[in-house]
């Protein structure tokens, strides 16, 4: 198997305007930074990006908002982000919020091929609204369906010629189940090592979720609320 | 009347040797320094994380390791990283024993609304939603009244709910109370200096008080 | 007509570059002996590992390491293990190319059954449910008539199910056949030497015959 | 954290006569050995053994069956074993079938809080009889709920005073899924290792889901089917 394409521009063909699209990271840590930057030079428009987070004005996602290519929203947080707001409030930017746990059972399901799944979160707040509500063991839970997406990207921080991840730290956060849930999947990696180096027992994301792998260049990997203690 | 840090100390003290807790941003996140020495309690991050140290010194900064509050922290010997699916696994099938986190609005049946006024941009909802249905133990930690003067203990939440029902304690800058399964705000204790009839004054919801209320103990 | 050799290597020429294939015990398990060399397959066991490599040495077993079938196996570089949930749901979501199993019977509208005999002791279906119910592209391997004579190729299974319309080509000692989408077995090859006389005779559900019936090429 | 005990007998404590036990393991591989011989000391009787497997007459759960101390099998296949299948045939052993995926992914369901998933294991057969069947996309899915048992007992290679869990090979099959599924878990483990020295990138079953962790002694690890192929 070699599924090693040359670089971020290659990585995503196929994306075309208004393709929906799952996108790994959890705040700035571990976004595909790579990945947001080929879609920026290629301009695909009106995108629907599946993120827990929306990322902020000048980084992540946002750099795709500043560009206008982002129709549509589906997080659970979209936090600080100026220009996010003008579009949400002028009505260029439609966003759909998800509880965060639901996300990422949602992606869960695609990835091990469950269409729907039963969590108690949003039940009776706005959230449950027009969703299907069922009782188990005298609890309330919403039927919630597997996201169905054509393209993921995620971001790992090592890879091999078999797409099989290893993620770093809170950087794994959606980045595997979002792998597991596109049907196409790209990882961009901070290193890419040979096959065979990686031991087969730490393998986040087994090589069959994904399609596509390249060695991202100079990430960046922004803070975004650096919080240090004095020494003591 | 307590400050931020005398609520999170308060809160501190609920919590038990052998106990895995998600703390809220705000207030909840206090709570971790008040955390009794020696006593074994796991901090869980929804991010990915189980065993959360203090924050990094300056320059040791990792951006690969944040809290659900994007910020940059250390881990503990013994901690474990995961996914997403499975921190909120954990959280949902009720392995997380304590969940400590703010509130805008508590109704006397348990409802909490935290994440959304009306008119206002709405950030989201996070791992808000999932905490609170999920969690088998939940705090609350928040003041009393707003900054218009208004109780935040109400017989209904006005505001659009983040849960129902969910609410198990609320630890205010003026008291302690437990939400009855049947409903109502039962007065537990009342925070230094402050007497029965200023909480009552503040609390716009059916409140309990059974026998003499003690001051409360927080350090 | 073909031997188990035979059949294996008539299906490893259904195999294609770039697949993941789950093989089943017996026939299946030898298809991985004739998969063209510089052709990039992973195996899949649903124990829990893509990337089976051949048998181990002798006094190079790993306990730890078996597969489906509960033989010690090796691995291959670029494999990777992964618990049971993940294993099934990889076959669940379609991301396993093909599976390759056994049958005792097979419907002309795709049904199998191969997991209980009435009144036999029954071991249990494993994964061959699963397998058959979430994969997208399934073989059958099989003799095409039991050792009692009879056709395994039905109108209708008369054992158990294992799963219904899941069947899509069938490769037995005489033939190859497709199970059509509308239903009927779609004669597409002979074995050497086999007519398509003595391939109507073998097989009771519906068969399809269009046009010459070409000779299967195994090597 | 320290969630150590002596020893299998005493990590045994509160399984009592009657009990369902999730029991990891696939086919004799990643069984936990030293609860089983703990089990047989202690004789707790009529259990309900959730297990993928059921072991062979002298060794894994067939050792339980010898001692007459299995009531029921929830198990996916149950092998070659005569004294199972003497005990199934008179009448002394009840046995449920229950397909593989469906076994893994509700175990999964509990480790998850997810009361029931919808897989399409076991449609149209026998499986299927008295369940609830929900079409998705024009494809049929089975209703299968979560499993609540009262213990899980899983076999590790490595472990923490925290619980924190690593597995070998294809050693590692069911086991993290109990390890999440069970209410009080108890882990036996190669080696118990310092906290802080197993890799926090690395850790298959994080320690919330563990209760109780012992290092096990003299394991056997037979192999069920010795496979080997000639030197080329």
């Amino acid at each position: 198997m070699n599924k090693i394409v040359a670089n971020a521009d290659e990585a995503i063909r196929g994306i075309e305007d208004g393709m929906t699209l799952m996108v790994g990271g959890f705040g700035l840590c571990g976004i595909p930074e790579n990945c947001i930057a080929a879609l920026i030079r290629k301009g695909v428009k009106s995108l629907t990006c599946i993120s827990n987070n929306a990322g902020v004005d000048d980084f992540g996602l946002g750099l795709l908002l500043q560009a206008r290519l982002i129709k549509k929203m589906i997080s659970s947080y979209v936090g600080e982000n100026a220009e996010f707001e003008r579009q949400m409030l002028s009505g260029e930017l439609e966003v759909e919020l998800i509880p965060q746990g639901t996300l990422a059972t949602r992606c869960l399901a695609a990835g091990y091929g469950m269409p729907a799944v039963f969590t108690p979160a949003g039940v009776g707040t706005e959230v449950a609204e027009g969703k299907e509500v069922r009782v188990f063991n005298g609890k309330e839970y919403l039927l919630e369906y597997a996201f169905d997406a054509p393209f993921a990207i995620v971001k790992a921080w090592k890879g091999d010629a078999h797409g099989n991840l290893v993620f770093h730290e809170t950087a794994r956060n959606f980045n595997p189940l979002m792998a597991m849930a596109g049907k196409i999947t790209i990882a961009e990696v901070e290193e890419l090592v040979p096959v065979g180096s990686l031991d087969p027992d730490h393998i986040h994301t087994p090589g069959i979720y994904v399609h596509r792998i390249f060695q991202g260049e100079r990430y960046e990997k922004r803070i975004e609320q650096r919080t240090v203690r004095k020494p003591s | 009347m307590l400050d931020k840090i005398g609520i999170a100390k308060r809160i501190a003290r609920e919590v038990r040797d052998g106990y895995y807790v998600n703390l809220g941003i705000g207030i909840p996140t206090l709570v971790a320094n008040y955390i009794p020495h020696g006593m074994n309690v796991v901090l869980q991050s929804e991010n990915g994380l189980l065993g959360i140290g203090p924050f990094p010194l300056e320059g040791e900064e990792d951006p690969d390791l944040i809290n659900a509050g994007k910020q940059t922290i250390t881990t503990l010997p013994g901690s474990a990283f995961f996914d997403s699916a499975m921190s909120f696994g954990m959280i949902r099938s009720g392995k997380v024993d304590l969940t400590i986190l703010g509130a805008m609005e508590v109704s006397e049946n348990g409802d909490i609304a935290n994440w959304k006024i009306p008119g206002k941009m709405v950030k989201g909802m996070g791992g808000a939603m999932d905490l609170v249905a999920a969690a088998k133990n939940i705090i609350v930690a928040m003041q009393h009244v707003n900054k218009a003067g208004e109780s935040k203990l109400l017989h209904a939440c006005s505001l659009p709910l983040t849960g129902k029902k969910c609410v198990k304690k609320i630890v205010t800058e003026l008291a302690v109370l437990d939400v009855l399964p049947e409903g109502g705000f039962k007065l537990l204790e009342r925070a230094p200096g402050i007497s029965v009839e200023e909480i009552v004054k503040a609390t716009a919801g059916k409140l309990i008080i059974t026998g003499d209320i003690p001051e409360m103990v927080i350090d």
